[in-house]
């Protein structure tokens, strides 16, 4: 198994320990990961309110780059995930905008055909590896752990056909092949504030304390997210939530740091201590 | 043949009409400009354009003009021919004129109606008109069969629309059979309690009609059946039904019960589908006290005996009728009946379709028609309002347009969901005493005393809120809301989004063609619409006809509707049917295909190729004949005979060639 | 040419299924291109192969074939047959030098006015950008090298013409 | 509260604006809403807008264009398309706030308490320049533009991310800048020309 | 013997085949070589086209002409036989709709020079020298007919009475046309001298047919042992007797081989090939695109194979570049 892997900026900064996770885990499992090479930014949500012919631009440079080569696309940050699905369709449901698209591609030498296929690695780990092949190798089965999972909005939302829109399961199967006990709540795929946690505070705290109390409410000791900016948001700003609201003092984990632990990877090379709650009690605890 | 076939210095006499339609074709099309081009085309002896061609002015000036002009051919460019075409082959005889020497152009529906470039419309007008006339001159005179019409029918479905139908065919003395699929008639209305407006209990006006059913001499009940094939055509169908095993001889049983009691199992433990799963029922049992006909049936799932064959088979023992059998098979039966009925109903939406509303996860979450069967003083409770855990609830609400209204589940809207969830927030208030919230997108109340209907509801204080409600949940925000089913929903006519707590969520389904719709349509050679509902010949001029002649559709096969309508489409697809049987034969389309028996080698390639078998090899002659009442007149023979030695009348290859020449000369 | 070149189609459509669904969208009021011109035919099954080459040779641009969906012929399996034949004809028409979709065959219900206005449009402008086939004027053009002669040879001795049938 | 007049007149709306919305992308099933608030019910932050999702619809397709482009609403969209997956419609509901966002950015009509204009200004100038986004420089850059006081709010975030090295100083480039900016100059150049067609 | 009437032979672009076919009719011949006077026979006697030239228009009875027409001087000739003839009988499949010479008509006159001189494997023409129209030489001036364009079946060149269809025509047909021609009982003009009925008519294989052929694939006649009394159809292969016209006694069949066609269509029909598609395809079992597709492939060059003799009559007449 082969993948190109778009790691984008959060991956880069404040997602660090999500790359580290995800390339320890793959590697682990024996997937073979290449980053793409001379990526760019995908322009996230904030470039579409700027210039969409643009925004598809520059998500088209990165697609026309990975079409190179036959390998499919992993993006791990939900943004870049939603935003390089959302190019292509754009660009195949409006003939004007692609021609524009490729023809301004075209002036970077480059050729934009359509055919990459962009996957997140929740959607590589249920339905290449499988299940059964990282049961094999968890040794360290997080018996007694009681996580929420959290996925945010963009992962499923509205491109990913690999899981359900309203209810979706592929990182509950993991955390259960991990041997930790899934907490079942409604808000799996609530908003958690996005960029208004920094943009307009005001309202981005409350949705991230509202995600945050839910999970403490059900007893979960920690969040699994598949998305930096979700744990950003979660983790960041406790802080700032517990002055103008409660503390919660809830770790926020990346899935792949829950499956690299269960797999016996050191919590040094998942860069657990990255979290600004630290889960150290949580994991100690179980 | 070939002293139809034009010299060119002797062509016939055609007459050609292009109609108006009023402005229909005329705003767009130049009708005196086409009629000015075709009196240029070789043979056309009169053209004229006039307002309506199908009115009897226009009819008259067609079958004058033949007699004062000898015209031997027509041509009409009016409306499309399935329209129209014989009006004007009426026209044609009238004048003495072989009706099928006619040709129709259809420029109102496929031009005027579909294009807005007037000059190439009229271009297209004129094109189609010169194909027609290039057409006409190798039409030859044929006559229509006849055949004399069974005056059998048969009614598939036993709900209100087949109940209603198979009696209204049977007091005008027509001999029906009714095909039901589950073992008692009754369909959808007998789970109800009651009907709204009137809130008159649907028991007591079901009832007597499912009785009158049993009980009508003329009528034959066949349940727990299904239709397996039906071949023929209009007025002439044969029809195999498939009659399921009971486990118990029809005609034995009484209906006493009293196996039921006697049966292995003292309890009541498997799922009862007629409940909708709230209640429970053994191997042997009846559909409800009423069911008709008033025989119990075993479950082969369930049943000791019909499982391992080691049962004590105390039912059997109890029933003094011997009416136990369970070596008894499926029986195929074989009718033959003229006309058939489909009422073969609708099929309630899937709440699980729409994960948003909990059904399925929170068991305060129901379906309207677990509800119907939970007010309903025959039903599982009795009729008390109780939530499966046993509480009862303080606050229902009921949620409208679920699976209505919805490109991702179906895009329609149900047309009875606002008047079923009027009627059950009444019945829960009355039954419960609980606050009711009803969340609807707009309320649709256009039936005869039916706003009068939503104003007693106003006036009971039950709450209407208007937004579709986005998610139901047990997240709670306030001490409140714990414990609680949470519904979000914006009340968009104050503005703002609101958290409403229930206990009970009630969700107003919609309704979709029953799962195997497109394999019955398929059965009885009709069409289905996209959304999956059967289709009408006309969807306002003849709503209970299909496309295929002598089988007609009545209730919500065809589309949601409520009681009231789907009894008087029940009658209206009866009289359909009468009118047919009492007419006594029907006149077949001569569009028939022959084989030219001095043409013919016999090489037998038509033979496997007709689907109606009307095609035999002559092992004397060693020729392919055909049957001409067996052929429905496809011309799949006459395109695929290797040496063109099989016609089909009204389509004969000169007539398509010359047709396709016409299209194209300029 | 100055003038946009305006496709010629011939449609053959089978009356159950492709024709009631052209009613259809006229009785909706959906507006397509006026390029197609209707045959009607009981069955797609009646559509003979030599009917498509015969619209091809009188000069249709473009052929198109309407029958019902496969598994929905109102003659049980009439667009099987065409199906079949039509699949061939099409690989013939290719290696005779017709393709890009100048031949088309569509599945089109009675109930799918809206499929009606689509396939008309597409294949219209599709056929509108591979430009005229005009077979009719391609056999005058290929007939001129026997034309020359046969002016001369009637010039040195047109006199007593008599007529014979071809 | 000073009394307000709230009576609407035909000429306060621009039907232009209207057509110009449903022909944008995303735009195209504006006209089949059906008003039923499941945009509104499902957003996590109608709570906080001035109109909600529906009502913007509504405006937005009669043509209200000063109150939906001087809206909060738009600016408060996080993008969690919740309110696209839930629409029976399919409205691209997420699609439109973009656009009416893109829209008033042009027209420079977006409420003043928002700095979320800015951010995405400096995001695209960041973009222009590296190709890549530095998150750190990025959220300093804007609110040093907008807002020194929340800055300071920001600081003890700031710390704990240095803290657990998240924190990058140095801006990320990527290698082929000259080809990137040839793409996007190739698009100006191209709407450049269209306008002036 | 001034009263016995003129005949003559021409052949066009043709094997020979059709002229085997007269000196086919054996001692029969001597029958018609004593009623007639044969003015023209380029396969075997020696005239000169000066002296068809010298003979009064119309002065021949009757000509028959083999072979498509391919070059200027084949229409030359024609033309002027024409002039001079009363009856022009169009000699077998080349002459009646192109035979094999019209299967050129799938390339272009310059596809074929270019491949002849220049591309032909085995070819030694390095400086790619190509015939030319007229040269001179030592002071003469030597020409050579043009190709045309196109391949053309006789009676796209000039009007043909009657048609004597096969490749070749049986000699049970030509004496019986030769017959009709001198006891003056001749059809309208128009007819193919040959029973207007399918081949399958006269097969001896006719009743091994089954009614269903639901063929699954089509095999080439090689590819099996052929069963020398089941209908062909019925054992996979291309026989084209349904589409054909009888008159052969269905030779091939009778010589365990499929019918080719070579008799051309029924009256009825207006292209061969397309009809025959028609009738075998339906016939087909499978109903999927792609199981249809694998038979379909079964038969590797269709155009050669429906319109093996007669791609000049095809209705598209030729492959469009």
């Amino acid at each position: 198994m082969k993948y190109q892997y778009f790691p984008g900026c959060s991956l880069k900064g404040t997602g660090r320990a999500y790359e580290e996770s995800f390339l320890a885990v793959f590697k682990a499992l024996g997937v073979e990961i290449s980053e793409l090479e001379d990526w760019n930014c995908c322009g996230a949500t904030a470039y579409m309110s700027v210039d969409e012919t643009k925004s598809y631009a520059l998500a088209g440079r990165n697609l026309a780059i990975a079409e190179r080569a036959a390998e499919d696309v992993i993006a791990p940050c939900s943004a870049c995930y939603l935003v390089l699905n959302k190019t292509m369709q754009g660009l195949k449901d409006h003939p004007e905008l692609k021609r524009k698209v490729t023809s301004a591609l075209k002036a970077g030498e480059l050729d934009y055909k359509g055919t990459a296929k962009v996957r997140h690695p929740l959607d590589v780990l249920v339905n290449d590896v499988g299940l059964e092949e990282i049961k094999k190798r968890v040794k360290n089965p997080l018996t007694g752990l009681k996580l929420a999972p959290y996925y945010g909005c963009q992962v499923v939302r509205p491109f990913a056909t690999f899981d359900d829109q309203h209810n979706p399961v592929t990182m509950d199967k993991l955390i259960a092949t991990a041997g930790a006990e899934c907490v079942t709540w409604p808000l799996k795929t609530r908003c958690c504030g996005g960029s208004l946690t920094g943009t307009v505070p005001e309202a981005g705290l409350r949705l991230a304390y509202i995600i945050l109390k839910e999970a403490k409410k059900r007893g979960a000791q920690a969040i699994v997210t598949p998305c930096p900016l979700c744990q950003f948001n979660l983790d960041g700003y406790q802080d700032q939530i517990a002055r103008k609201y409660e503390r919660i003092d809830m770790p926020v984990l990346y899935f792949t740091q829950v499956i690299g632990l269960a797999m016996g990877l050191s919590a040094k090379e998942l860069g657990i201590k990255r979290g600004i709650i630290s889960a150290e009690a949580a994991l100690a605890g179980r | 043949m070939t002293e139809n076939k034009p010299k060119q210095e002797n062509l016939p006499r055609v007459g050609f009409y292009i109609c108006h339609c009023g402005t229909n074709i005329a705003g767009v099309i130049d009708p005196a400009e086409v009629q000015k081009y075709a009196a240029g085309l070789p043979g056309v002896a009169v053209s004229r354009d006039y307002k309506y061609m199908c009115s009897d002015p226009g009819q008259e000036m067609i079958a004058e003009d033949i007699r004062k002009h000898k015209l031997e051919r027509l041509v009409v460019a009016a409306c499309s021919p399935l329209l129209h075409e014989e009006t004007f082959r009426k026209a044609a005889a009238k004048g003495g004129l072989n009706p099928f020497y006619f040709q129709m152009v259809n420029i109102r529906e496929h031009a005027s109606w579909v294009h807005t470039d007037k000059k190439a419309a009229t271009e297209k007008a004129k094109d189609l008109v010169r194909a027609a006339i290039t057409r006409v001159r190798y039409h030859q005179a044929l006559d229509k069969k006849r055949v004399p019409v069974d005056p059998n029918v048969l009614v598939v479905g036993g709900g209100i629309a087949g109940i209603h139908a198979a009696l209204t065919l049977a007091n005008a003395g027509k001999k029906v059979t009714l095909v039901e699929r589950e073992a008692t008639i009754g369909g959808h209305m007998a789970l109800f309690d009651k009907t709204f407006p009137t809130l008159d209990c649907a028991a007591c006006i079901l009832t007597p009609k499912m009785s009158a059913v049993k009980a009508h001499p003329n009528i034959t009940l066949w349940t727990y059946s299904e239709v397996e094939k039906v071949e023929g055509y209009v007025g002439n169908y044969k029809v195999m039904v498939k009659r399921k095993p009971r486990y118990v001889i029809e005609d034995l049983c009484v209906g006493c019960m009293e196996c039921i009691d006697a049966c292995v199992f003292k309890e009541p433990k498997f799922h009862d589908k007629f409940n909708q799963g709230l209640g429970k029922r053994k191997p042997v049992y009846i559909d409800f006290p009423q069911a008709t006909p008033k025989v119990v049936l075993v479950d082969p799932e369930t049943c000791i005996q019909l499982k391992t064959g080691k049962c004590k088979k105390t039912c059997a023992d109890v029933c003094d009728r011997k009416a136990f059998d369970f070596e008894q098979k499926a029986e195929m039966k074989e009718i033959q009946v003229g006309a058939i009925v489909l009422a073969t109903g609708f099929k309630a939406h899937d709440a699980k379709r729409d994960p948003q509303y909990g059904y399925g996860k929170y068991p305060g979450v129901y379906t309207a028609l677990e509800i119907e069967r939970l007010v309903n003083a025959s039903g599982p409770t009795s009729g008390e309002v109780v939530l499966r855990d046993g509480r009862h609830p303080k606050e229902v609400g009921i949620v409208h347009c679920v699976g209505s209204r919805d490109a991702k589940t179906n895009k329609w809207c149900s047309r009875v969901c606002c008047m079923y969830s009027l009627k059950l927030a009444h019945l829960i208030k009355e039954h419960s005493g609980a606050e009711v919230y009803n969340f609807y997108i707009d309320m649709r109340a256009p039936g005869k005393a039916y706003e009068e209907f939503y104003d007693k509801l106003l006036s009971e204080g039950v709450h209407f809120i208007r937004g579709r409600v986005a998610e139901v949940n047990d997240w709670a925000m306030t001490p409140e809301e714990e414990g609680r089913l949470i519904v979000r929903v914006e009340d968009t006519l104050a503005g703002f989004v609101r958290r409403i707590p229930v206990d009970m969520l009630v969700l107003s389904t919609g309704l979709e063609p029953q799962a195997d719709a497109q394999e019955v349509r398929r059965r009885f050679n009709i069409g289905c619409g996209t959304e999956g509902f059967f289709q009408e010949r006309h969807p306002k001029l003849a709503p209970v006809n299909t496309f295929t002649d002598g089988i007609y559709i009545a209730g919500a096969c065809q589309a949601p509707r409520d009681i009231p309508d789907t009894v008087a489409q029940a009658g209206a697809a009866a009289a359909e049917a009468l009118a047919l049987i009492d007419a006594g034969f029907v006149e077949l389309e001569p569009n028939t295909s022959h084989v030219i028996e001095e043409e013919c080698c016999g090489c037998k390639s038509c033979l496997p190729l007709c689907p109606y078998s009307a095609i035999t090899f002559e092992e004397v002659k060693k020729k392919a004949v055909i049957n001409e009442v067996l052929c429905k007149g496809c011309g799949v023979c006459a395109a695929a005979c290797p040496s063109g030695s099989i016609r089909q009348n009204l389509f004969e290859d000169d007539e398509i060639f010359s047709e396709i020449q016409g299209v194209l000369a300029k | 040419m100055t003038e946009k070149f305006e496709p010629k189609i011939v449609a053959f459509f089978c009356n159950w299924c492709t024709y009631t669904a052209a009613d259809l969208a006229g009785v909706s009021r959906l507006k397509y291109a006026p390029n197609v011109r209707v045959i009607r035919v009981m069955c797609s099954g009646r559509v003979d192969p030599q009917f498509v080459l015969e619209a091809f040779a009188r000069g249709a641009d473009g052929v198109l074939l309407g029958g019902c969906h496969p598994g929905d012929c109102h003659y049980a399996e009439g667009n099987y047959k065409t199906l079949r034949r039509m699949r061939m004809l099409e690989r013939m028409l290719k290696d005779m030098g017709i393709y890009d979709g100048r031949f088309r065959l569509e599945w089109i219900s009675g109930a799918e006015g809206d499929k009606v206005r689509t396939v008309i449009n597409d294949m219209t402008e599709k056929v509108r950008k591979l430009g005229p086939l005009d077979l009719p004027g391609k056999f005058k053009e290929w007939d001129k090298e026997i034309e020359e002669l046969e002016a001369q040879v009637s010039k040195s001795a047109a006199k007593e013409e008599t007529v014979h049938a071809r | 509260m000073p009394l307000e007049q709230k009576i609407k007149y035909e000429n306060d709306c621009d039907k232009e604006f209207a057509k110009w919305v449903s022909s944008q992308t995303g735009g195209e099933n504006l006209r089949h809403c059906i008003q039923c608030g499941v945009c509104s019910a499902t957003c996590p932050l109608s709570l906080y807008m001035d109109y909600t999702p529906r009502r913007l619809i509504n405006l937005a397709r009669e043509g209200f264009k000063k109150e939906v482009l001087s809206s909060f609403t738009i600016w408060l969209c996080a993008s969690c398309y919740a309110c696209r997956v839930e629409c029976p419609k399919e409205i691209q509901v997420t699609d439109i706030m973009y656009l009416l966002k893109r829209k008033a950015i042009e027209e420079g009509v977006f409420p003043r308490r928002f700095p979320i204009p800015v951010l995405a200004r400096e995001f695209s100038r960041m973009i222009f320049m590296f190709g890549r986004v530095n998150e750190t420089l990025l959220v300093t850059d804007l609110f040093l533009r907008t807002n020194w006081f929340k800055f300071l709010s920001m600081t003890g975030l700031g710390l704990n991310l240095i803290r657990t090295g998240r924190l990058s100083v140095l801006p990320d480039s990527i290698k082929r800048r000259g080809e990137l900016r040839k793409v996007l100059e190739a698009i100006e150049s191209d709407e450049k020309k269209e306008a002036a067609k | 013997m001034p009263d016995k009437p003129k005949v003559a032979f021409y052949w066009c672009a043709s094997c020979g085949g059709c002229e085997e076919a007269v000196v086919d009719l054996a001692e029969d011949i001597l029958k018609v070589v004593e009623a007639v006077d044969i003015v023209l026979w380029p396969v075997a006697m020696d005239f000169k086209r000066s002296d068809i030239e010298a003979r009064p228009d119309k002065s021949i009875v009757a000509c028959f002409i083999n072979g498509a027409v391919r070059t200027t001087e084949q229409e030359e000739w024609v033309r002027l036989l024409r002039r001079k003839s009363q009856v022009v009988i169009s000699f077998g499949a080349c002459a009646n709709s192109g035979g094999i010479p019209a299967l050129a008509n799938q390339s272009t006159k310059e596809g074929i020079l270019k491949y002849v001189y220049e591309d032909c494997p085995g070819l030694d023409n390095p400086n790619k020298t190509r015939p030319q129209l007229k040269c001179e030489d030592e002071g003469r001036t030597l020409t050579l007919p043009e190709l045309h364009g196109m391949v053309r079946s006789l009676d796209q060149v000039i009007d043909v009475e009657y048609y004597l269809p096969g490749c070749p025509p049986t000699p049970k047909l030509i004496m019986a046309a030769v017959l009709a021609l001198l006891t003056g009982k001749l059809p309208p003009v128009g007819t193919v001298l040959s029973p207007d009925i399918a081949l399958c008519e006269e097969c001896k294989r006719k009743d091994s047919k089954p009614a269903d052929l639901a063929l699954t694939e089509f095999k080439r006649p090689h590819q099996v042992q052929i069963d020398p009394e089941k209908c062909l159809l019925a054992q996979g292969l291309v026989c084209m007797g349904p589409a054909t016209r009888g008159g052969c006694e269905a030779l091939c069949p009778g010589g365990n081989m499929p019918c080719t066609g070579c008799f051309g269509p029924t009256s009825r029909v207006k292209d061969q090939g397309a009809k025959f598609v028609s009738s075998v395809f339906s016939n087909i079992a499978p109903k999927e695109v792609k199981e249809i597709d694998a038979v379909l492939d079964g038969i590797p060059d269709p155009i050669g194979t429906f319109y093996r003799y007669g791609l000049s009559k095809c209705l598209l007449r030729r492959k469009l570049n």
